[in-house]
Parts: C-alpha cells; structure tokens; sequence
C-alpha cells in the first residue's frame, strides 16, 4: 500500500473514483491545468480532459448553483472552494437550495453533490484564508459536513461523500495538507459517513475533536499519558449528521471531557457536543465539559500561534478537567 | 436575430400581417384554453384566499401570453425552471389542475407533501418543471448547470428558465448567465418585465435600457418581445431554442408586459401602481389580443369560448373541490426528505413528536408508531 | 404612555430616531411607498422624504453592502432584509465584511449600521418565510445580534442598535408583530444592548429564551405554576454579546435549566447556552439541560404548528426537568 | 464618451500626437518616479519573501500605469478602494513606504496590527485608502455606498474602486454596479484586465467581448482604455471623475494590461501562462513607454533615472529593515477591534491567554496584566 500525504489522499481519491465514474466530474477556480492553489486537482484535467475537470469564472455562487443543476440531471460534481473564507458567496446556494432542494420538492428533485474546500489556520493567512465555518453549515438541515484527518480517511470519505445521494460539504484541514502521512489503499473503498473513528483508548478524559486538531490532541494525551492521564480520542470526522451514539457513548465512559476545534467557541460545534451531553448524559459527568477553541475573534495573522489551539492547551485543560 | 427593438407578432385588432403560424388550429387552440385555464386557476384561488380557504396566492393576470408562448416552445423532453407566478407553464404541458391545487392546499397529495407555501409547484411529470424556491434567482444557475449537463451527457434537451425583472438584480442572474456565457450552454432565459417587483418600479430597479441589453454583458444576444402577444413570444423563444439546440449557446428574452394584480393576496397595488398604467395595459390584455387573432383566423367562435370556458372553470373548480377535500400530509413528512435515510436524530426526534400528539389525543398522530 | 403593537414599537423607534438625528435612513426592498411588507416602515418616504427612506434594487448582497459604505462615512444605515430567510444572499457582506472591519482596519474603518429583518414562523409561510437563522450570526465575531419579544424592548433596543458604533443584526419575532401590544414611551430611549430581561422569578427551574418564543414559555411557565412548579423565566434579548454572567447565575439560583428556541436544535443557539452551564456550572444542576426547539429539518408548512415548539411542548420539558 | 475603441495616447516611441497633458513636469516626474517606486517595493517584497523573511507577497509588474494614471485622477479628499494590486495607488498619494512595509511584516506598528495577510493595506492618511479585504468584489458596493453618502451629504468627493477581471464575475460587482446606476452615485469603477484570474483567463471568464461592455447592463458608460498608457488611463479616469463629480453618476472603465508575474508569491505561472504572450506583453512595457515619453518631452534624463532609482531604492529599502526591524503586535490586539468596546467574554478569553503565555514564560505576553 503507497503512502500519501492527506493531498495526495485526495487526489488520489478524485481520481480513483472518475476512473470508475463517468459521471464524476471536478470544477472550481483554477483547478484545471493549475491544479488548484494546493495541487489537489493536480493532472485531472491531463488524465480526464477538460469536460470532466475543468476552471470557472470567479464566483461561487455559480460554481454551487451550476453544480446543484448537473447533480440533479445524473452528474456528481465535485465542486471546489478555492478556501472555505470564499464559500460565503455561496451560502445561499448552499443553505437555501442544495440543502433543502429534496425535502420541499418531495423528493423529486435532489442535490448527490459534494463541495471540497480547504479550511483552518496555520499558514499565516489571516482573516480570509484561515477560517474554520464547520458551525455555520453544522447547523443546516439536509446538509452533510464531513472532515478527515488521516489520508486513509481522507480517500474514503471523499468517495463515500461523492456516492451520497445528498449535498456533503467535505472540509478538509489545509494545515495537515503535507504534515500527514499514512497507507492508502490503491482501489476505490469507501469510510461510513456518521461513524466516529475512536483514535486512542483511556479510561479518564475522553476528547472530541476532528479535522487539523487531531494530530494536536494526539500529541497532548501522549503528554498527558506520561503525566499518568490516559486520554480517549474520537475523531467526529463526520459533523453532520453525527453519530450521537457515539459520542455519549465515549463520554460516559470516562465521565470527563473536553472537546477541541480551531473556529471560535461560541456557537462553535464544540457547543452541540457539550449541550447533548449536558442534555443526554449529565449525570455521568464527574467535571466541567471543557472546550478548547479559538478565540471569539476574527481570525489573526501573526500572532496565529496565539489563537490556535495548541497541545499545551489542550494539556492544561485535560489536567484540569482530571483534576476537577 | 439580436435586437432592441420590440417584437411583436399581433396587432391590436388580431391581424398578423406577413406571418405565418407553424401551430395548428387545435394547438392555437389549447393556447387559447390554457390563458382561460390560468385566469380562472386565478379566479378560483383568490376566492379561496379570501374566504380563507388557502393561505396564499399569486395573481397572474396580465402575463397570461408570456407564460404560454413561451411554454408552448419548449418539447416536454425539456426542463422547465419557471417562477412562482408561471402557471400558465405548468397547465400549457397538461399538469393536472388537480396536483396543482394539491399545492395550493399543503394537503397530503401535494408532490412537497405540504411543506411549500401556495404556488410553489414541483413536477416531473408530464414535463420537469423544477420546484420551486422562494429566493429569487436562485434558480437560474441550476437551469444554466442542467442545461450544461445535457450538452455533456450528449442529450438533445434544452432549459427554459422564467424570472422577473427584479430577478436581474439577484446574484443567480449574474452568475447564471455569465456561466452560460462561457459554457454556451443550451439554456434559454425568460425575463418577464411585468414593470414591478412587488412595489419596486423598474426604473428603481435598474438604469440599464430595459432588461435586454444585460444580456451583452455575458456575450450572449438579447431579445425583446411585446409579452402580451403570445405569438410573439412564442417565436422569439422557439428561436432561441433552436439556438440553443444548434449548440450556439444561450439567449436572454426580456418579454414586456404588465401585473395587471396585487404582487400576492397579501399585497395592496393601490399603494403605489399609478391607474392611467392600469387602464393602458388593461387595454392591451393578452387574452383578448389573442381571441381576435383567432377570430381573424376562423377559429375563434363565441361557442368554442363558451364551450372552453366551462371546460376549464369546471375543470378548475373541481380540482379546487377535490384537493380540499383531501388530508393534511402525516406527522413523518415532516422528517422525511431531509436526507435519503433517516438518520438517528431526526428519528428520535420524530418518535418524539409522534408520542407528544398520541399523548395529547391529537389524530394527526397516527396509531402511534413513527412509520420511518 | 401610548399602547403600541411590536410592529407600531419597531415604526415608532425608526420615527424618533429619524427625527432628532439626520444622518439615520432606512432603505431596503419595499420599505418605501408601501411602507414594507409588514409596513414596519410606513410614514417614513412621506415625512422624512425618499433620500431617507428609500426602495432598492432586489439585492440583499446590495442593500448589506452599500450599507457598509455609507456607514463608514458618517451616516446611520437601518438596512431592512425583507424576510430573514432572503439574508443569505448578503451572508458574505454580513460575515466577512460588516463583522470584520474593524478589527481587519485596527479601527480605522468601522460599519456601525442596524440590519433589521423579520425572522420566525407563525404565518404559514413555509421554508422561505419562517426560519430562525440567529445561530448563523451569533457564531460571527464582530457582530451583534439582537431580538426584542415586547413592543417596550422592541424600540428600546432599536434605537440602542442604531446608536451602537458596530453592526447589529436586528430580528424581529413576526409572529410577534401584532399579537403583542405594550406601553411605549413617545420619546427616544434605550435599552442596554448584552442585558437579559427577567421576566418571571421562581425557585425551581429556570427557562432561558427570547423573541417570539418568549409568550409561548410564559404562557408554560404560568401553566406550571398551577402545577405547583415556580419558573424563573429569561428572555436573552441580546444573543451577542451575552451577558454570560447573567446566564450563569439564572441558571445556578435553580439548578435546574430549560432551553427554548424555535430554530432547528443542532447547533443552534440554544447548544451555547447549555455549553457554558456545561463548562461554568455543571456542579450546580441538579438535572439534565433541556433544548425545546423546532426540528433539525427545514420548516414545513402545513404542518408549522407541530413544527413550532408550543407551551404544551415547553411545559413538558420543565415538568421532566424539575421532577428527574 | 461611450466607447469600444481603445484609448490610448503614448504611441510606442513616447509621442502624443495631438495630446496636451495637464501635469506639470514635477507631477509628471512624481508619476514616473511612482512607476519606478512600485517596481522596487515589488523587488524588495519578493526577494524578502524568497528569504522567507516576509510570508507573501503580490506581483505588479506590468500594471503600474494602471495603478498610478488611475490614482493620479482622484484627490486627496476622495477615496479610494484599490484591490490587493495596487501598489501604486499607495505610493502616488504619498502613503509612507514604511507603513505599507509594517503591513508586509504585520508587525505592531502595522495599522491593522498584523491582523491582515501582506498587501492588505488599510490608511486612512495622507489619503482615504480603503481597507482591503481577501474576497474578491466585496468592495464594491462598499464604494458605491460610500459614494452615495458623498451624495446625501452634499460633499463634493468621489469614490475611484478598482478590481481585476475576474472581480467583474463577483457578486459585488453586479450589485454595485447596478445600485450607483440607479443612485447615480459618484464614483468610477476601474476593471484591471490584466488577462489572469490567478490561472483563468479571459475567455473563460466571460463571453462577453471585453469587460467595458457590461456596464451597458448597468446604464453606464463603458470605456476601453490602454492599461499600459500612464496618460491615457489619467484621461479616461479624469474624465470618469468629472462626471461623477457633474453629478452625472458612475462609469466603468476597462485598463487592458498584463500581469507580467505569477498571480502571487505562492504561484508558478509557467504552468499556463503562454511565453509568447509574456514576450509580447513584455515589449509593451508600461514604464518604459512613459520614460519614453517623458525622454521626447525633454524632460528624462539618464541622470534623473539614476537620482530617482537611488531614491526609491533607498527609500524601500530602509522602509522594509524599519519595519523588520520592529517587534510584533502585543496580544491583546487578538481581541481588540472586534468591538469598540471589549466584551466580557472577549475580556475572559484575553486574561486566559495572557496566564497561560505568562505560565509559559512567553515574552510576548507583557507584564501579565491583561491590558484591554
Ligand atoms: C432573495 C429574495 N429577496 C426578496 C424576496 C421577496 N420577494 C418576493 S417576490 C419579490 C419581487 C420579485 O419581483 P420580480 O422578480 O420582478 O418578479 P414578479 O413578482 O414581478 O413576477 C421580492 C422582493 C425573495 N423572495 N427573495
Ligand atoms: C470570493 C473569492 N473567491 C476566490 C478568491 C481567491 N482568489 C484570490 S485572487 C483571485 C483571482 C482574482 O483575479 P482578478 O480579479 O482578475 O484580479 P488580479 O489578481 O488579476 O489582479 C482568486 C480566485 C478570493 N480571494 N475571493
Ligand atoms: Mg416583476
Ligand atoms: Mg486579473
């Protein structure tokens, strides 16, 4: 089995899947002959030609709204946003009719679409081209909100999200881009959207995290494990429609938690993880349900390293929710 | 053809001096009965929302000739992207007046299972007329992505999408069409200046020289049409149907006619539609216009209007009767649809709601047993 | 004191704060001649003139962004959205724009404008004309989002609003409009933005809530009583900033704590309530925390009133919540 | 003036047959010099990127007529709204090096204290040079409401706005264009069509025939103009200007130009930007042509070149070891600027980060008292 950086994991799934697909084809800003600003469209155009993969004017607005009227004529577009700080032009498109097109049409028309869109900080972007909007769309019905972490799941996911026959916003963590790497199968395999992936196993504080903060969380419970804290990890990977099970399942069974992501924390995902265990599982909690998060701030350029998350912070509040 | 001068087919006495028609007696003739069909469609529904009966409509009178010149176009293998005040579209391709009023009604034979407001039809059959949304423009960019689908797939169909004049102010017209531009994609577009987006005269609309014209600023040709001369409309759109079935690419129609109503019921036109403007294009009525043509040509007869109107207001009537006769959709409508398959959340929350109303003895509950 | 309806409170605020300060205008589609289409604005053209108050162009992406330009030269923008569900379109201009201008400008350009919009079912209206989108906003930094539930409020609040150096997004509970009527002041004042309302004091379980919801829990909390239950009864009225201290210590004087929001529960705003207990006083309850909420589906329309949480629905929730 | 034609005035061996410029020879000076001050602030950003000392930078080479004929039109007193390719507009109105540097490094006397990527500029002296934002076309309307509150408030200012090619398929662009066509407003859209957006070029971004063309859908005029002709972009926008300021409304003006570099620091243009298309664009170089022109107008020298080089040279080249050479913006910029007052939960979220750099033993936390 090759391994791959999450990138490659991407291209390699695009590809496998118009390999096998006719249907499948790939649009967005500059993700033909330049391959996309991060390469992950690198050679579809070459291998598939320019009807299958191709640039469009710059709006994306258009790239959702032409997407969401192939997709109900037997295409399955993958639709690129460029960065998700310029998925915004788009939110009509996507929360108005991608997401709502099936349940007001009775099911006769519908939106099998997937938008790929890079997300999140770490490469001195500032305030528009380091967000992370996973909330805004979270909370949208009839939508699907993917995130990988691996590039085993990066693949899978992607092609599972490209045979859903709903819309699936598939964000993926630029700042694990090249930073990541991991065994790939070659063929085409498919990862269940709505499971959870139960990273590492400890009995005391349990961790909710997904996307670029995974490997940060990882870091921290391998601190905090030397500490004497052992730590489960779950990786949501899909945000919506969440494996509730799950979570409540891998909260009660330490009774501590704290849930980790970059976006600011309020109103953030983080919130919905804490509010179904304070609604389903309070009276296992033996402490607080912290959360880790960016600040309530538009997102900064140099001071980055301040905003994000980091393993000391997420140590500090392991501790503290041991220790509580 | 690429022009900003008006076309116009009809005179105002019915003659069509050196044109000659491809429709047959009996296809003028369902022309005719569909304008009668949309008026009385109209007439019923007003009625209706006035004694209460229905929550909302959307009067279409005045635009009768543009819907159903324009419909009459397009082949039923097409696909049709019509706005909220097109039924003229939808009963030109023989839709049951009966599934309509299902929507108008919400009830439980409603193809959105009620969850739309009145007007907001959704069909595949006996043509696909997209369902339709509420935001503006919206729609115009899915017409422009299945329009660019076809020519993909290699199939011989073309879009028709409908939208008013102040849909060219919404971010689906500038997409869409610049889009369509660049794909050349097999898609006709229907501006239909009525002359007001609700109370927004086209003058506060826009400085541009009419609707038309925007169509240069996608590379595409710009046509307009006097929109209560139905033959007219039905030519300029057959034009650029062909056009677009040639693979040369999309054109805009900008049909001028005039909302001879309210915007909605909930709508009072008195507020701020001057009545000289009323009285002129009163003068001008599409139906009229049309029935004098006919008329002209020996088809038109007092008994075929008699006979056509009670056809079509017994039809209409009926429809009305029946829909409202029929049930309100069951509690899981409101949890089916939003995905393919339910999930967990949306079941548990269903089962909620079902057990609520079994517990409040609430008959719309069902026996008790969420059926998802 | 005149007696007005919410909908005469909201005309009446714009009123007076056009007349003691000029550079207040009031634009958006319909707002002019017929007096918008709840006719929240009427009178305006005809006393303060159409360069006051004037018709646009159907562009919410528009109307929001010009707002921005004038209100970074001296002028007090009231920027209405006809139906909160037509935002979208102007989400970008909202999210990137509005909210960080400040910051991205280190203050030299700042957009202190009012967007009002009403929001909410109620009117049969379906999935177009009834949506609660306060979550979207609320998780937007740089923002402020505001929602008044009494005529009082209504204008008080508006004219805070308006006075207010950053963006507020005000939404105002249509179903609201003309079913509540209160005594309003004639001349101009305000109430604090980020204060809550305490509308209801009782020892046993505290119900958090605001707009249009706010009559719906009175109503369950009145119900409860009868049972032999006391609620302490908040109306939030400024999502953000929250007057999270306020929250905290409602929710403590119980322990016992009942959320309520019309709009979809999964990440809505309801989950950061029940986070911050989670997270700042999760020792104190006594109870699981409850959302009562509309369903995580798009809003139907014949259906609305099962969709829409009711008193029966909320009194439920406080009969659970105090009994567990 | 309402023109396909492309304006232009500087022949390529520097005549003006028939052209009287009203620029003094100081001012022309002052635009060359600024022609030459955007190259080398361009040089010494990309090299400093190369090093790794500054994270991105944008390229301007080939535009600099564009940038500073457009920028040259406007005063003081108006207000401009440039993309994050104009260099120039800066640098003509005098905005200090240093300070555009302090934004390259983002550093704390940056003023956006390093919150914004490089070349997001924001001032607001020694002339009102709007803060840019990274999504494409927001700006516009912004300018057109700035325009119309010129408008409302009977200042006698403009606003000049300027976005590339593929800023014309943005959403603002529709809607602004189309509000300051039915405002009237005063202020002058400038297209830069420098033939990429990033990798897209023209034809695909429009069908339209050039970019001047869609004002027609906005009931403006359109002006074609020369981008690498200093005076033939000061004459169209002057006379853009005049208008606006007549009250006569908006225009949008068209500068035909090339990008002669990659989009961005971070892109490799060789990968579908045609050689031949470089070489051509290269002979049509803007600077050069200027020199040219101020050389037959006797008023280029070698030696001038030399003293103006020296200068700019000099004068960036300190401006970028100044701005290196100052510390990092304090943590508490974070969370100032979200509100004109700090909120208490951002107060919170300030005095943890502050404990924790302060428990980390991290310089950049201060004292350890918050300070907001
Ligand atoms: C995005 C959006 N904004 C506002 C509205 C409210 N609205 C409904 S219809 C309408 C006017 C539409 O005018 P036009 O496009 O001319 O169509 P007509 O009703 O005249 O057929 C408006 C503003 C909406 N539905 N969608
Ligand atoms: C809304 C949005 N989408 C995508 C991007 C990414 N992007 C940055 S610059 C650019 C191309 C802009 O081209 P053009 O408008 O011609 O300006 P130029 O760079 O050529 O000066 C793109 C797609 C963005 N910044 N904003
Ligand atoms: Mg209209
Ligand atoms: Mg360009």
């Amino acid at each position: 089995m090759p391994t791959l950086t999450l990138l490659q994991a991407v291209n390699d799934g695009l590809k496998s899947v118009m390999r096998t697909d006719p249907d499948v084809l790939v649009f967005g800003e500059d993700v033909g002959l330049k391959g996309g600003v991060f390469l992950a469209t690198e050679g579809l155009t070459n291998e598939f030609g320019k009807e299958r993969c191709f640039d469009t004017p710059l709006s994306e607005d258009g790239i959702i709204g032409t997407a969401i009227g192939m997709a109900m004529n037997g295409l399955r577009p993958v639709a690129e946003i460029q960065f998700q700080d310029f998925i915004f032009p788009a939110f009509d498109q996507i929360v108005s009719e991608a997401a709502k097109l099936r349940y007001r049409s009775g099911g006769q028309y519908t939106a099998p679409m997937v938008i790929r869109t890079p997300y999140g900080g770490g490469i001195r972007g500032g305030l528009y081209h380091s967000q992370s909007g996973e909330a805004y769309f979270a909370h949208t019905a009839g939508l699907k909100v993917v995130i990988p972490s691996t590039p085993h799941d990066a693949k899978g996911l992607l092609i599972a999200s490209i045979q859903d026959p709903d819309p699936v916003l598939f964000m993926e963590p630029k700042a694990l881009y090249r930073s990541v790497k991991g065994e790939v199968p070659e063929d085409v395999y498919t990862v269940d959207l709505s499971t959870l992936r139960r990273v590492r196993e400890g009995k005391d504080v349990t961790i909710f995290c997904y996307g670029a903060m995974v490997p940060v969380v990882e870091k921290a419970a391998t601190q905090a494990a030397a500490k004497g804290i052992e730590c489960t990890v779950v990786d949501l990977r899909t945000l919506l429609p969440l494996d509730e099970d799950g979570v409540l399942e891998a909260a009660k069974s330490t009774g501590r938690v704290v849930v980790v992501h970059e976006a600011p924390r309020f109103c953030g995902y983080g919130a919905e993880i804490s509010a179904l265990i304070a609604e389903r599982c309070i009276e296992y909690m033996e402490a607080p349900v912290k959360r880790v998060t960016g600040f309530d701030t538009p997102f900064p350029n140099t001071l980055e390293h301040h905003y994000l998350p980091d393993d000391r912070r997420v140590l500090d509040a392991i501790e503290q929710t041991f220790e509580f | 053809m690429d022009t900003t001068e008006l076309l116009k087919v009809i005179e105002p006495d019915g003659a069509t001096p050196g044109f000659d028609t491809d429709l047959s007696d009996a296809e003028l003739v369902h022309c005719y009965r569909t304008m009668l069909a949309v008026r009385a469609f109209d007439d019923v529904c007003m009625k209706l929302q006035r004694a209460g009966r229905i929550g909302f409509s959307i009067p279409n009178k005045g635009i009768e000739a543009t819907q159903v010149g324009a419909a009459s176009a397009i082949d039923k293998t097409d696909f049709l992207f019509p706005s909220y005040r097109d039924f003229g579209m939808a009963l030109y391709h023989r839709v049951p007046p009966v599934e309509m009023m299902h929507n108008m009604f919400g009830n439980e034979l409603d193809s959105a299972h009620g969850r739309q407001m009145p007007v907001h039809f959704s069909f595949v059959d006996p043509i696909r007329l997209y369902s339709i949304s509420s935001p503006i423009g919206t729609h115009i960019p899915h017409a422009v992505g299945a329009a660019h689908a076809f020519r993909l797939k290699g199939e011989d169909r073309v879009c028709l999408v409908s939208f008013g004049d102040g849909g060219t102010s919404s971010l689906g017209f500038h997409s869409g069409l610049n889009f369509a531009g660049v794909w050349k994609a097999p898609v006709v577009f229907l501006c239909q200046n009525n002359g007001w987006a609700i109370s927004c005269p086209s003058e506060e609309q826009t400085a541009s020289e009419g609707y038309a014209i925007k169509a240069k600023a996608y590379g595409m040709p710009g046509i307009v049409v006097d929109g209560n001369d139905l033959l007219a409309v039905r030519q300029a759109t057959s034009d650029a149907v062909a056009r677009a079935r040639r693979g040369e690419g999309p054109t805009l129609i900008e049909a001028r006619t005039f909302r001879m109503g309210g915007h909605s019921t909930s709508d009072d036109p008195t507020r701020y539609v001057p009545a000289e403007l009323l009285e002129e294009w009163g003068r001008k009525d599409p139906v009229t216009r049309f029935q004098r043509y006919l008329e002209k040509e020996g088809i038109w007869t007092a008994k075929l209007e008699e006979q056509l109107t009670a056809e079509v207001s017994a039809e209409i009537n009926a429809a009305a009767k029946v829909a409202e006769g029929t049930g309100q959709p069951g509690l899981e409508t409101i949890f089916s649809d939003v995905y393919a398959d339910l999930p967990t959340h949306l079941r548990k929350q269903g089962e909620f709601l079902f057990d609520l109303t079994a517990r409040r003895g609430d008959a719309a509950a069902g026996d008790g047993a969420f059926p998802l």
